[in-house]
């Protein structure tokens, strides 16, 4: 049960949960918030992995370790990003609607 | 801790991760996603320390539900929707499709995991717990700071102009600045809009 | 284990570390100045740009055309003559778009140093992206890239549409990165924990369908940097909205960046017959879809925008080359074709900087006449339009001359002929713009502000270099063999 | 190496050159001077070549330059050669040509282009020069085409008026056309004799060989070659010479001024076509079925032209089918085989069609270029000089004897005579009948000519009553000249019979001697020769003295004729001309107007521009156009997009894999 | 031929060449208002050309029949592209004709073009280069490069100073182009392919022994090269961009057009596309002779019935350049002389008929024949030089237009009877489209009262005729000092296709 299958089968499903946030909901909070759902979900996948190998590795034992550990930094920066990026929206438009957002078409 | 504990904290982790995020991504009001997320990166973290990851797993806590959910909840409450603003979300049938886009996604994902043979070999060798173990400094601040001193500076001192860049982004961003704008008189078109 | 730091290490990071602290020196000497001074053109800026960028350069040089290095930080990067070409291209790029930004900004109202800044970080981010030889770094540098940019496409922030576009980029973005993080993650597991390109290549991994996943995942998340159909959604949009100058530097940096990394990352995995097929059909609809749908384009913008679509296209024929393994060789037009893509595009974008100026307007009627109140970016703006279409004495002919070459060298007949056939197409909406120069008479209600000092640079230099690769392309051409070349050691 | 032979036709070409130039800045005396004076020096060096041909016996030859000309394979020399038959064509030309010039100084006196009238004058002396003295098939052909050329220059002269040019187009089209098939024989002879030059293509031998291959023709089958290229070529002369079906250009080139209409359309250029049949002699000799051709379309011209020239009311008309008449006895001639005869015609008609053109010159020129005969009547009191040249000119054409006419139309007829009879061919005995017929005809037709002309009650405008009066100087002496020619011409060819010596024909080497027949055989024929000429004399009299009749005292019987059925009948077919004109136009020329802009319509707008271009470009457009249309701006679109991308190359992929690893 | 000359050893066919464009951009230095020194500079620029030209024919032996002065330099190493020049007797007739026109193009702009006259000037100084270049270069690559390159100056002088729908004219004209240049152009890198070299005579020889190109291949690679050389005479249906090109040109640009820039299509065909694919050639030749020959007949059918003095001579060039066409494709000497004198012919006397309109234009604004009639009284010597035009046009016989017509026309009824006929007819059609129009410009009555006022020639635009003219008679009386520049080397190219 506790298998690197089981495990990758886990972070499949949150990634895709994650997608199906980012695709079916139109409130821009919710859809960043699914976006961290997503990277999370991969987070799972490589510490997994790199615990799966961890003594015969060729970058390190910690190498996935490491790897999310970056992850989680940059995930940090895209949220302060996103996050402005809405306050910016929120100011322009009054609302957090993703469908709002369709002046430029064509 | 026996296997049999770690397979039980596991499973329990696993489900609360993936009920959790079901919430996310179905609550209607953003605050309810945020506190569900919160759970769920608990429970990630969880997973990470399972994983042998320990000092992982407190970063995680640290930085996700501690940092970026603060942020996220800070801006939230900055907009203030009450349960009456909440925009309206799109209809079922959006819905359906998105979910049915998001099930193909994990069904071939699903395939590729189950035909893979390098998978399979990993797993040949036991499941986690039953994997060779680990030193026990593995996961510590100690050994995994030297690997990322060693192996990964380059990375490392990367990351902290990728935070910069954020930082002065989200500053240039969200900052209120005094307007400075040229008098609407001379805007075309409408689009640029004087700063409030 | 002691931290030691080779000379190779110091000299190899010199570049993209002289760009950061280009860019903080810029933040700090524009500190405490008040609103009314984003008016001025603040040379002083673009001074301690140019300054600084061209140090970077002469740092990237100084081990001029030699070979690789080997890897660097326990494989982190490496110091080729591949990396360096990449990174030369976008810092020439970001010299030419600091140089601009005063004049652009200023008319705007808009002039911090926070544009300059991000434009030293991101270059520097794009640099190591360029030398990057491992997921982490790769995935780290494309992500600081990507934030910058974001910044860059929604920097003025007053504007709805700016704002709108930027917000679209970011949504994408961060979606794509999911897809790229996921991608390295499967390629992380199956080749027995490598992060380094070469334990990559040297690994077992290669036949698993994880793998293979993995690498399309990746492919997929350069895809959306480099706008290939169909990941491209954000570009027309962002294209038309964000500020000029952003434009011009997503449209060349960005792109080229990401095919440096892109090839890099292919030349090592490779990826066998199946995943040159899917390379193959995302080059040929990003051909057709870019070139349709610029045909009917009004805004200027947009129509570069959907030409970088198509240009995409054409650039990943060599890949399509180097991943079917029909020969490494034909990766080297990518950077040939990615210096004449850089000269070109900045020319144009150097002319639309122009005439937005003070109007933002970009429409192509805007350019009626052109050629009577200002020759000189009549010129520049035809020959980047000639380049672009791929007409001969330009470098996009070379450009296009070395892809196809590679095309019908390796058989890829079909592709080269829809290249060809789409080639055909863009010359309709390239010279859309150069009918509005030449045959129009100017529109009287359209008043020209003086170009800036530094587009008017930007745009003489970069046409004459547009014109002079086109004429003698030799040097450039054996260049970018060798430093293809020199990826594998 | 004779290179003065050069200068025959290069004197005229420097009248061209200085008048066209400087003419009008030199005055009407100087332009004179120029113009009549390089002619009447050609003449001269003409008349010395000729000379030295009699005395010397052997023809000159200019070895001139190469022309279109690659080593080896085409080699066409710009040379000349000047023989007897040239010797005789140049003098006529280059006399009857100064007279014209002459007469036309007074003609075109005060004309505000009398300078360019001059110097095509001179032009076309120049390519009618070179057609004659031309070594070989394609420097003829310039000539052929250059006097085409002037002559449509000359037509057109008048050019404010557009009939003068469409009548100018008309006869350069319908030259053009004859030319074409010229074009093809110079093609078939160059292709299968190797060269083009006289002296090949009239050597025996190599017409023998050359005789001997057929051509396959589609829907004619197989035919000779040298049937082929004769008939080409005569296609050709019938365009130059207006026989049927080319000849409807020559009465509308009348448009041009009379001593244009006397010298080109008369006396020199239309019979070119005859004196190529002549140069060409043993290759048309080789081609009998061609020369039955020849004759029966030469004898048709001439009763068709003369049932035209009957209904004609305008003076010049009324020559101008004359001479489509007269031509048609040369080709007729030349189809029986008697090219000396021919030849013979050629240079008389000269004479007298040329006197009777500039007689009708002067009395248009009197009558203040009124041309039309009904409009006048009576003339003979205010022109008597014209009046008695103009006589003698219609009876050496209606052949009386001794005038000129008369010798050379007799050899004709007794020429179709001894074919028909004498040698029992039925198709030869048709024609014959239907010269015989004509040579009446002539002779009624212009009698009416005079008579309506000068003779009976005047019917003059009234306006003009008592201005008209005759035109002296230059007009008259050339009348006088010719007058003198056209009465004395005939004697140069006296036949042998007759106890002349032949000598035209001999001299120009196109009579074949008698010298094989027996005494007797010699007697026999010249018995015959007796009857045809008491024939011809008989039919040429009753159609004088029906005319005579009719126009004098016996207008009842005219009258009476003119109102009866068939004489109605037959006088609107002449009068319209059989609807020759109109039936060609209706035929071909408006109909290929007609397809032409159709098919520009139809291809050019519609099918290739319109369809095939416009249409891809619009089918492009719109593809562009739906592709915008995708891109809606919309974000959870955009991500669908991405997804549904990301879903189909992962699905792509696996498929792939999947069919890799089952191989 | 001139021993001190040779012994200089001058890169003649260079200075020819790059003379113009290097006047181009020494031109862009003169101040755009000094309008007479740019026009006297530009024609003196084209005069130098000229007298390089000359110099080229003094070096130029008549005996030798392969490529002559020859100049060979790396260019792109790396590609394999070189600069590589040659003159042989295909190529020597259309540079000096293009050399021999350019002055007197100048000349004829000194009063047509009065509007950025220095952006004119310089466009063509850069076409002339491209022209020369193009018949000069021996490097496939190089080749496409001039061939290209003339596309731009073209379409700015079409688009810039051309008339009211020059918009769509220059755009359709450059689209027309691209299409058939681009399916060239991959044309050419699979030979490179295939044949491992950019070089002409290098490529020749080893398709022609170590490297031989299978039947498909010929027929993709023969139809590449002739689409796009098609295009460019243009051959029916391909011909749609011609009469508009034409129409809406300036003057200067129309004698271009149809004086050199056509020729290069034809001059394709002979250089490229017959001999490098002969057996292809050789199994299409009846359909190109078809085309040809429908061009013909087709283009005369047209030219009758339009209204627009440019448009019926378009159409003209459309028949005219249908007899060259079917010259290239007779393996003869005599065809192909015949052809090269075409089109050279067609150079002169369309270019000369360009020129004509082009004066009229500037002094009655209208090319409607309607708007003309009755002008031989009012402009006599314009008459007459127009009408030697015409008259070399219809192929007079002693003018230069029936020595290239009469030898295709043999070649071609010689070897091929039937297409000799119905080519022949097209000499029939020439004189009725081109005397209908005469007629209809030049003479009747004057119908319109400003006609009665026009202007007749200046002495400039004499001296611009006069060459012409000079020519006409020189080509029309005399042509054996070109035809045996031009025999040689036929002699060896009719050998090697019928090997």
């Amino acid at each position: 049960m506790f298998s690197l299958a089981t495990l990758l089968y886990l972070s499949a499903l949150l990634f895709s949960i994650g997608t199906y946030g980012v695709l079916a909901r139109r409130n821009i909070l919710v859809v960043l918030m699914s976006l961290e759902l997503m990277l999370n979900a991969v987070n799972i996948a490589i510490v997994s992995f790199g615990r799966a190998h961890a003594l015969t590795a060729f970058s390190g034992e910690h190498g996935g370790q490491i790897f999310t550990l970056m992850v989680l930094a940059v995930a940090a920066a895209e949220a302060a990003i996103g996050l402005s990026l809405l306050l910016v929206i929120w100011r322009r438009w009054k609302s957090i609607d993703l469908r709002q957002l369709c002046q430029l078409n064509g | 801790m026996s296997p049999v504990m770690e397979h039980l904290f596991f499973g329990l982790a696993a489900v609360v991760a993936t009920v959790s995020s079901l919430l996310v991504v179905t609550r209607r009001n953003p605050i309810y996603s945020a506190l569900f997320l919160i759970v769920m990166l608990s429970a990630v973290a969880v997973i990470f320390m399972l994983l042998d990851a320990v000092f992982l797993g407190f970063m995680q806590l640290l930085v996700y539900a501690g940092a970026i959910m603060v942020l996220y909840l800070f801006v939230i409450m900055l907009i203030n929707p009450r349960d009456g603003d909440l925009s309206d979300e799109g209809g079922a049938p959006e819905r359906a499709f998105a979910a049915g886009v998001a099930l193909l996604i994990f069904s071939l994902l699903s395939f590729a995991i189950s035909h893979s043979q390098q998978v399979e070999k990993l797993d040949s060798a036991g499941s986690i717990p039953a994997l060779a173990a680990v030193p026990d400094s593995h996961g510590s601040v100690a050994s995994f700071g030297l690997e990322l001193f060693h192996n990964h500076l380059l990375v490392f001192e990367l990351t902290s102009v990728l935070i910069l860049v954020g930082i002065i982004g989200a500053v240039h961003l969200a900052m209120r600045r005094r307007s400075t704008s040229r008098s609407p008189s001379t805007v075309g078109d409408g689009q640029v809009t004087v700063d409030v | 284990m002691e931290l030691t730091i080779s000379r190779a290490e110091i000299l190899a990071i010199l570049p993209a570390g002289i760009l950061f602290i280009t860019g903080l020196v810029q933040l700090f000497s524009d500190l405490g100045k008040n609103g009314d001074d984003t008016r001025s053109e603040k040379t002083h800026l673009a001074m301690i740009g140019g300054a600084g960028l061209l140090l970077a350069l002469a740092a990237l040089f100084v081990q001029g055309t030699a070979a690789s290095t080997g890897s660097l930080y326990a494989g982190a990067m490496t110091d080729d003559l591949f990396g360096r070409m990449g990174a030369g291209v976008v810092m020439m790029t970001a010299l030419f778009c600091t140089l601009m930004s005063g004049g652009y900004l200023a008319s705007s109202a808009n002039n911090r140093a926070e544009f300059y800044a991000l434009i030293c970080f991101c270059a520097g981010a794009m640099a190591l992206l360029c030398q990057a030889t491992n997921l982490i770094s790769v995935f780290v540098a494309i992500e600081t890239l990507s934030l910058a940019v974001y910044v860059l496409a929604g920097y003025f922030k007053e504007n709805r549409s700016a704002s709108e576009g930027a917000f679209k980029y970011f949504v994408l973005g961060a979606f794509s990165s999911g897809f790229l993080l996921l991608g390295m993650a499967f390629i992380y597991g199956t080749t027995g924990g490598s992060i380094s390109f070469s334990d990559i290549a040297a690994s077992n991994g290669q036949g698993d369908s994880l793998f293979s996943i993995g690498t399309l995942l990746i492919l997929i998340g350069f895809s959306f940097k480099i706008g290939a159909v169909p990941f491209h959604s954000w570009v027309p949009d962002v294209y038309q909205a964000s500020p000029t100058l952003a434009v011009g530097w997503m449209a060349v940096a960005v792109k080229a960046s990401s095919f440096f990394a892109l090839c890099r990352f292919l030349l090592f995995t490779g990826g066998g017959q199946e995943l040159a097929q899917i390379l193959a059909a995302i080059s040929v609809v990003s051909m057709l879809l870019g070139n349709l749908a610029a045909l009917n384009q009004r805004s200027l913008k947009r129509m570069m925008a959907y030409s970088g679509i198509a240009h995409t296209g054409y650039l990943l024929i060599p890949l399509v080359i180097v991943v079917s393994g029909e020969g490494a060789s034909a990766g080297a037009s990518i950077p040939f074709y990615l210096f004449a893509y850089a000269a070109t595009t900045l020319a144009a974008f150097g002319v639309i900087t122009a005439i937005s100026v003070g109007t933002d307007r970009d429409d192509v009627r805007d350019l009626d006449g052109l050629a009577r109140n200002r020759p000189f970016l009549a010129i520049g703006l035809t020959i980047a339009l000639i380049s672009l279409a791929g007409i001969p004495l330009t470098a996009g002919f070379i450009a296009k001359l070395m892809i196809l070459q590679g095309a019908v060298s390796s058989g890829f007949l079909t592709l080269a002929l829809i290249a060809i056939i789409t080639t055909l197409i863009s010359v309709y909406y390239y010279l859309r713009p150069v009918v509005a120069m030449w045959f129009r008479e100017p529109r009287s209600s359209f008043d020209l502000v003086p170009a800036p000092w530094g587009v008017i640079f930007t745009v003489a230099v970069c046409a004459i270099a547009t014109v002079f690769i086109g004429i003698f392309p030799g040097w450039l051409v054996d260049l970018s063999r060798l430093s293809v070349e020199t990826i594998l050691g | 190496m004779d290179i003065h032979l050069l200068w025959i036709p290069l004197l005229p070409f420097l009248g061209f050159v200085f008048n066209g130039l400087l003419g009008r800045r030199i005055g009407t005396r100087a332009v004179s001077a120029i113009a009549c004076g390089l002619p009447i020096i050609s003449f001269l060096i003409s008349y010395r070549a000729w000379r030295h041909v009699v005395d010397v016996g052997s023809p000159q030859h200019w070895d001139g330059f190469p022309w279109i000309w690659i080593d080896g394979l085409v080699e066409i020399p710009f040379s000349l050669h000047f023989d007897g038959l040239a010797a005789v064509m140049c003098l006529v030309i280059t006399g009857v040509g100064s007279i014209i010039h002459l007469y036309s100084i007074g003609y075109m006196r005060g004309d505000p282009g009398y300078h360019r009238y001059f110097a095509y004058l001179n032009l076309f002396m120049t390519f009618m020069l070179l057609l004659v003295l031309g070594d070989n098939l394609l420097l003829m052909f310039i000539g052929w085409e250059g006097v085409g050329l002037c002559s449509y220059l000359l037509i057109g002269f008048w050019y404010e008026d557009d009939a003068n040019c469409a009548a100018g187009r008309k006869a350069f089209i319908m030259n053009r056309i004859g030319d074409f098939a010229f074009l093809l024989g110079i093609f078939l002879c160059l292709t299968h004799f190797g060269t083009l030059a006289m002296s090949a293509l009239t050597d025996v031998n190599q017409i023998q060989t050359v005789a001997a291959q057929t051509l396959t023709i589609p829907l004619l089958g197989s035919v000779g070659l040298v049937t082929t290229i004769v008939v080409l070529l005569f296609i050709g002369a019938t365009g130059k010479s207006a026989q049927i079906p080319l000849y409807v250009w020559l009465p509308d080139a009348m448009a041009g001024p009379t001593p244009v209409s006397a010298l080109i359309h008369a006396a020199t250029m239309v019979t070119s076509g005859v004196y190529l049949c002549c140069r060409l002699m043993p290759l048309f000799q080789a081609a009998p079925a061609a020369l039955t051709l020849i004759a029966g379309i030469g004898a048709c011209t001439a009763l068709l032209a003369a049932l035209i020239a009957f209904g004609q009311n305008d003076i010049k008309k009324v020559l101008a089918y004359s001479t489509v008449s007269q031509l048609g006895y040369m080709f007729f001639a030349i189809g029986v085989g008697a090219f000396s005869a021919a030849f013979f015609h050629v240079v008389t008609h000269a004479f007298f069609k040329a006197l009777l053109f500039l007689g009708s010159g002067s009395v248009i020129h009197a009558m203040h270029h009124q041309q039309d005969m009904r409009k006048m009547g009576g003339l003979r009191k205010q022109l008597p000089f014209t009046h008695i040249t103009f006589l003698v000119g219609t009876l050496a054409i209606a052949g009386v004897p001794p005038l000129a006419g008369f010798f050379s139309k007799d050899e004709i007829l007794f020429a179709g005579f001894e074919q028909g009879f004498l040698g029992g061919s039925g198709a030869a005995m048709l024609f014959w009948g239907i010269s015989f017929l004509t040579a009446g005809m002539t002779a009624f037709y212009m009698i009416r000519c005079v008579a309506m002309t000068f003779w009976g009650e005047s019917r003059i405008d009234p306006d003009l009553e008592g201005k008209v009066h005759e035109p002296g100087g230059w007009i008259g002496l050339s009348l006088l000249v010719l007058a003198i020619a056209s009465a004395l011409g005939g004697f140069l060819n006296v036949p042998e019979f007759l106890g002349g010596h032949a000598s035209l024909g001999h001299f120009t080497g196109l009579q074949q001697g008698h010298e094989g027949l027996t005494e007797q055989a010699l007697h026999a024929l010249h018995a015959a020769e007796w009857q045809s000429m008491i024939l011809s004399l008989l039919i040429a009299g009753s159609g004088l003295l029906l005319a005579f009749h009719c126009y004098g005292k016996g207008k009842d019987l005219r009258r009476r004729f003119i109102e009866s059925g068939p004489g109605q009948l037959l006088g609107r077919l002449s009068a319209n001309k059989f609807y020759v004109d109109e039936f060609y136009n209706s035929v071909f020329v408006r109909p290929f107007e007609t397809i032409s802009h159709l098919m520009f319509i139809l291809i050019d707008r519609i099918l290739i521009d319109g369809i095939l271009v416009s249409g891809t470009a619009l089918l492009t457009r719109n593809v562009g156009h739906l592709f915008r249309k995708m891109q809606t701006g919309f974000i959870p679109g955009y991500l669908l997009t991405f997804a549904c991308g990301v879903l189909v190359l992962l699905f792509m992929l696996l498929n792939f894999l999947r069919q890799g690893g089952a191989q | 031929m001139i021993p001190e000359l040779e012994s200089f050893n001058l890169p003649v066919l260079s200075l020819i060449t790059m003379t113009p464009a290097v006047g181009a951009i020494l031109l862009s230095l003169v101040d755009r208002n000094n309008k007479a020194l740019l026009r006297q500079a530009a024609l003196m620029i084209s005069c130098l050309t000229l007298l390089f030209s000359l110099l080229m024919i003094g070096n130029f032996d008549n005996a030798v029949g392969t490529m002559q002065l020859e100049e060979q330099h790396t260019w792109i190493e790396s590609l394999g592209i070189s600069y590589h020049l040659g003159v042989d007797g295909i190529s020597v007739l259309l540079v000096l004709l293009t050399s021999f026109s350019m002055p007197l193009v100048f000349l004829s702009t000194w009063s047509a073009i009065d509007d950025r006259v220095k952006e004119f000037q310089i466009a063509l100084l850069l076409l002339q280069t491209g022209m020369i270049g193009a018949f000069l270069a021996l490097d496939l690559i190089l080749f496409y490069f001039f061939y290209e390159a003339m596309l731009i100056p073209m379409y700015l002088i079409i688009g810039i100073w051309g008339g009211r729908e020059r918009i769509y004219a220059a755009l359709k004209f450059f689209i027309y182009t691209m299409v058939g240049s681009l399916l060239m152009f991959l044309a050419i890198l699979y030979l490179y392919q295939h044949t491992g070299t950019f070089d002409l005579p290098l490529m020749l020889e080893r398709i022609r022994s170590t490297h031989p190109l299978g039947p498909d291949q010929q027929f993709w690679l023969f139809s590449a090269f002739t689409l796009s050389f098609a295009i460019k005479v243009p051959l029916f249906p391909l011909h749609t961009w011609l009469p508009d090109a034409h129409v809406q040109a300036p003057t200067a640009g129309s004698v271009v057009l149809a004086g050199v820039l056509l020729k290069m299509g034809t001059y394709g065909l002979l250089r490229f596309s017959i001999p490098l694919f002969s057996d292809a050639a050789f199994d299409l030749q009846g359909v190109m002779c078809w085309l040809a020959i429908i061009g013909i007949i087709f283009g005369a059918c047209m030219a009758l019935v339009q209204n627009d003095i440019k448009k019926l001579i378009a159409y003209s060039s459309v028949s005219h350049l249908g007899f060259v066409v079917l010259a290239c494709f007779i393996p003869s000497v005599e065809a192909i002389t015949g052809g090269i004198l075409q089109m050279v012919n067609h150079g002169l006397s369309t270019g000369m008929l360009f020129l004509m309109i082009g004066i009229i234009y500037e002094r009655r604004h209208t090319r409607e024949l309607a708007d003309y009639g009755g002008l031989a009284k009012v402009i006599p010597m314009y008459t007459i030089f127009f009408l030697i035009a015409v008259l070399s046009s219809i192929g007079l016989p002693g003018l230069n237009g029936f020595v290239g017509e009469f030898l295709i026309l043999f070649a071609v009824f010689r070897d091929f009877p039937l297409w000799g006929v119905l080519a022949s007819t097209g000499v029939v059609l020439g004189a009725l489209y081109l005397l209908n129009m005469v007629k209809r410009f030049l003479f009747g009555p004057i119908v319109h009262e400003e006609n009665r006022t026009v202007a007749d020639l200046s002495v400039r635009e004499i001296i611009y005729l006069l060459p012409f003219v000079v020519m006409m008679f020189w080509l029309g009386l005399y042509p054996a000092p070109f035809i045996n520049m031009v025999k040689p080397t036929l002699v060896l190219y009719v050998e090697m296709l019928k090997s």
